[in-house]
């Protein structure tokens, strides 16, 4: 399981070694990115070969036994991101026409570290890979040239997002404190009779504004809107689209291991619906094109925050199929209208200017709404199921969720209606520019692909739920070295494997 | 709640961190002032680092360094202090980050208050020239 | 003795803190900012944390002092007077010559 | 007093109650688990360190020295990004102080650096067995590089210099890393005979990884402090 470690040092080391070969060998920007991410993705199908074969694998660093070293844990889910996450970057490298030196650094290193926060089972390496991201981020929101209005928001990211990752940082202190360890699998173990608490409650709030300035959950995500609207689109491609469902991954992680009472999940709920709404009405009130795709973006993270927070792996299984949809439909809805006019008043007509794009625009926010044979619908569909069988506050949330709906169709189809609108024709209109079109039609293709297929794809992701939600594998795993000793927490043998 | 002997070394610490780290998020809220929310924020991180530590104490323990003098004795945590390492180097990478966008604010805007930042921000959208420019300035390398 | 270090040091560690908040006198925050790394690394070093101590007082009190005063210096605020901000503060057409 | 600062208040005040109450509950180092005193026990043996942070920051816990490193490294990639492309903004900063930089000045950064160069290597080499390492005395070698820009604020800062290092050190820490991963098959595992824990040539591989921080750490705090010293 070498290929692991090579998945998150592999970007790092294309990174460090950047800057050096661009200095005597500038167009190793072209390249260098794009041989990452293709190695990545070959290593990422070995595992998935591996771990549907043999089933799931943890592998540990320094050669140090699991509670004391930092260990990996490798699941379909993992490595499911992971392949989502290296797939997104290396569409988006399609779009790139001109490339600069620090922004493609910056994109292999949210890329390293994020195929890290997918796989490690540690907290505090968990927080740094969190923080990699996070800083990568700030950097790539101020990248546009141009833009004093991009340094703006990106340094209002960075107070928000420092703020929050500092008190996540108290979060995890506060756990170090009642357990003393780090390790998600011993903390499974430990939790119930240490973290079912209120300061545990507690510390798990902590965590959720820590990881949920990226997750845009719900009063932390003031942030994303001025980001989407000042950055340039492949950036806001990559934040809304890949980057934020891995914060969420992390959290259901969380959740599932150390906070199995059902008070965490219906903090959870809570955040998710307030969300939600918070996020839909403003985006019917927005007149910018930008703004309303990036309150869309936050309303459907909020959907999957609520779908994860459903016991059981029914609500994960929703929750993964509408992350995966997102982060399909968001990237292309951003590229495609890079060149088209931001303010919503200005767009009417356009679709008589531009069918093409126009017709696309419909396709990716019909799917966006969930219209029955789109793959959108079916992500929605799982959503309400598992609500539904969960019962309790569950099916009272699912009101909220189908208000929601309602909204989101009526701002989409008002965009859609301001497109085809007769009386007035635009000013000008550009047709998407053609760098922005092969992601765009990748994108596309792959929706309709994953129409034609969705039996299957519901399968393979209800296996992919059971297997997340089977703590007991993951702890059985992490822990192989000192399990068969497990009624002494304090005597565990600790020894330093060879191999 | 503390009855051991040098419990009030844990009462200052614990007391300072949760000082500063209420001391920094009071400047985060209350003020709009750039650096002073900055400076919040490494009032902030400087009380989670201390909290960290206070965590790792141990009443009459002594630092985990061996030496002949403290062989066989009682030592604190080392986790919390790697941990707090490495939390003091990523508070330096972000401020210096924030820092830098702080100057640029100010070389485009003249100001350093975060409400006319914000005002800046929400009118966004008045020029489409944005994204054009650039492409067009990017297509020519 | 060890008790009195600890609580002088915290003590002025969170004069220091609020002495950052409300100085406006920007020379006397950054300061208090490296007064404050430095009691904090005092109270590292009796909590037996030496390695830390070193960092904060290194960092801390050294580099992260060093970077503010210099960004305090591009944004024009790195003066012994203090002056109302609204002299301070620059127009952005003088800022886009 | 606006609805932001009002909320900001209440989590204030409710996040200022919870951690005091949170500390009638702490169990007060007399943790559950027996990683801290496991790792205190096993260190000096199993990886030949004197100070036992060293042993957690590099072995145990190398891959979040890695990610820390990142960090940083991230921070000055994007400094360098935000500060280099300044379009013709250029501004006259006044000097530090308001009296000119003297003699004085010059001649004691001058007569720092040396100094500064053996206290930061001492410092780093000596990680493994006194308090310090890579961090610091990366700090301090940083110092020793920007007094003089801090002293003259015309003098040359060469980034291709400290880009290589940084590029180097970068490599040779992920290199020591590969190579005991394909070696004995885990990342960042530590290499050769632990020795005996007190010497100076013990701990295996772990002086040279700090070392590789040291530099890294050194070449980029210098390297964030010229960007924002430089107009």
């Amino acid at each position: 399981m070498i290929g692991a470690v090579l998945l998150v040092v592999l970007p790092f080391f294309g990174a460090f070694l950047l800057p050096l070969l661009h200095r005597h060998y500038p167009p190793v920007t072209y390249w260098a990115g794009p041989v990452v991410l293709i190695s990545n993705l070959v290593i990422a199908l070995g595992l998935w070969y591996g771990v549907s074969e043999v089933g799931p694998q943890s592998i540990i660093f320094g050669g140090f036994a699991a509670p004391l070293g930092i260990t990996f844990y490798i699941d379909p889910l993992a490595v499911l991101f992971v392949m989502m996450l290296n797939a997104g970057c290396l569409v988006l490298w399609l779009g790139a026409w001109h490339r600069r030196l620090h922004e493609e650094i910056l994109i292999l290193l949210i890329t390293g570290a994020g195929c890290g926060l997918m796989l490690s089972g540690d907290l505090f390496n968990l927080y740094v890979f969190f923080e990699i991201m996070a800083v990568a981020s700030y950097g790539l929101a101020a990248s546009r040239r141009h833009g004093p209005d991009s340094h703006a928001a990106s340094l209002r990211f960075l107070l928000l997002g420092a703020t929050a990752s500092s008190l996540g940082l108290l979060g995890i202190a506060l756990i170090y404190a009642l357990t003393g360890t780090l390790n998600l699998s011993h903390l499974a173990i430990l939790a119930p009779s240490t973290l079912h608490g209120p300061v545990g409650l507690a510390a798990f709030a902590l965590l959720l504004i820590g990881f949920g300035v990226k997750a845009e959950l719900f009063p932390l995500n003031t942030w994303v809107q001025e980001v989407y609207a000042t950055s340039p689109p492949r950036i806001s491609a990559l934040l809304a689209g890949i980057v934020s469902k891995l914060a969420l991954v992390v959290v259901l992680r969380l959740l599932l291991l150390l906070y199995s009472d059902t008070s965490a999940h219906l903090l959870l709920l809570t955040v998710g619906l307030l969300g939600l709404v918070s996020a839909e009405l403003a985006a019917w009130r927005a007149t910018d094109l930008r703004r309303v795709l990036a309150y869309s973006s936050v309303g459907q993270l909020s959907l999957m925050a609520i779908a994860f927070s459903i016991p059981g792996p029914a609500g994960v299984m929703a929750g993964i199929a509408l992350g995966l949809h997102h982060a399909l439909v968001k990237p292309a809805l951003f590229l495609l209208t890079e060149s088209w006019q931001a303010r919503l008043h200005e767009l009417r007509g356009l679709a008589w200017l531009c069918r093409c794009s126009a017709f696309a625009f419909v396709l990716l926010a019909l799917s966006l709404i969930g219209v029955p044979p789109l793959p959108g619908f079916w992500a929605k569909f799982w959503l309400l199921q598992a609500g539904f069988a969960a019962g309790g506050w569950y099916q009272t949330a699912l009101w909220i969720v189908l208000l929601s709906v309602i909204i989101e169709t009526a701002y989409l189809l008002r965009i859609t209606r301001l497109l085809f609108a007769r009386q007035a024709s635009p000013r000008f209109c550009e047709p998407p520019q053609r760098r922005n079109l092969a992601p765009v039609l990748l994108l596309g293709g792959v929706l309709m692909l994953v129409t034609l297929s969705v039996a299957p794809i519901g399968d393979g992701l209800r296996r992919i739920a059971q297997q997340t939600v089977d703590t007991g594998t993951y702890i059985n795993y992490t822990l192989s070295a000192w399990q068969d000793d497990k009624s002494h927490w304090n005597s565990f043998p600790t020894r330093r494997l060879t191999p | 709640m503390l009855v051991e002997e040098a419990a009030w070394l844990y009462v200052f610490a614990y007391l300072g961190a949760i000082g500063l780290i209420l001391l920094g998020l009071y400047g985060l809220v209350m003020s709009r002032h750039l650096i002073r929310m900055l400076l919040g924020l490494s009032l902030l991180e400087a009380g989670v680092n201390l909290f960290l530590i206070a965590a790792g104490y141990r009443p009459g323990g002594v630092a985990p360094i061996l030496t002949e003098a403290t062989r066989g004795l009682l030592m604190v945590d080392p986790i919390p202090q790697a941990l707090v390492l490495t939390a003091i180097v990523i508070g330096v990478g972000v401020q210096a980050l924030a820092l830098a966008l702080v100057i640029k604010v100010y070389q485009a805007y003249g100001t350093l208050d975060m409400d006319a930042l914000t005002a800046h921000i929400a009118a966004v959208p008045v020029a489409r020239s944005a994204p054009t420019s650039v492409s067009a300035e990017e297509a020519s390398p | 003795m060890l008790f009195w270090i600890a609580l002088s040091s915290v003590m002025l560690m969170l004069t220091a803190g609020v002495a950052m908040l409300l100085l406006d006198n920007y020379l006397a925050v950054v300061v208090a900012s490296s007064v404050l790394s430095l009691a904090l690394s005092v109270l590292f070093v009796v909590l037996q944390a030496p390695d830390v101590a070193l960092a904060e007082a290194a960092v801390g009190a050294g580099l992260s002092g060093v970077i503010l005063a210099l960004t305090l210096r591009r944004v024009g605020l790195w003066r012994i007077n203090v002056q109302p901000p609204a002299a301070v503060t620059k127009t952005s057409t003088e800022a886009k010559s | 007093m606006n609805l932001r600062e009002f909320a900001g208040l209440i989590f204030l005040l409710g996040l200022g109650v919870l951690l005091i109450a949170v500390l009638t509950t702490l169990p007060y180092s007399n943790s559950l688990t027996g990683v801290g005193n496991n790792i205190l026990a096993q260190a000096p043996a199993e990886v030949g360190t004197a100070n036992i942070v060293t042993a957690v920051v590099l072995a145990y816990r190398g891959l979040d020295t890695l990610g820390e490193l990142l960090i940083l490294f991230v921070a000055s990639t994007a400094v360098g990004m935000i500060l280099s492309k300044a379009p013709g903004t250029a501004s006259v900063t006044p000097p530090l102080s308001n009296t000119s930089t003297g003699f004085v000045f010059s001649a004691a950064a001058s007569l720092l650096f040396p100094f500064l160069i053996l206290l930061g290597s001492y410092v780093i080499l000596h990680g493994h067995l006194t308090p310090g390492g890579g961090f610091q005395g990366g700090a301090i070698l940083a110092a020793a590089f920007f007094i003089p820009i801090l002293v003259s604020p015309a003098s040359p800062f060469k980034h291709a210099v400290s880009s290589l290092l940084e590029t180097v050190a970068g490599l040779v820490f992920i290199g020591i890393g590969l190579v005991a991963l394909f070696g004995s098959g885990y990342f960042l595992a530590p290499l050769g005979h632990p020795g005996t824990p007190g010497a100076l040539l013990s701990a295996g591989s772990l002086p040279f990884l700090y070392l590789a921080v040291g530099i890294k750490v050194g070449a980029e705090l210098a390297g964030i402090v010229a960007h924002l010293a430089q107009p």
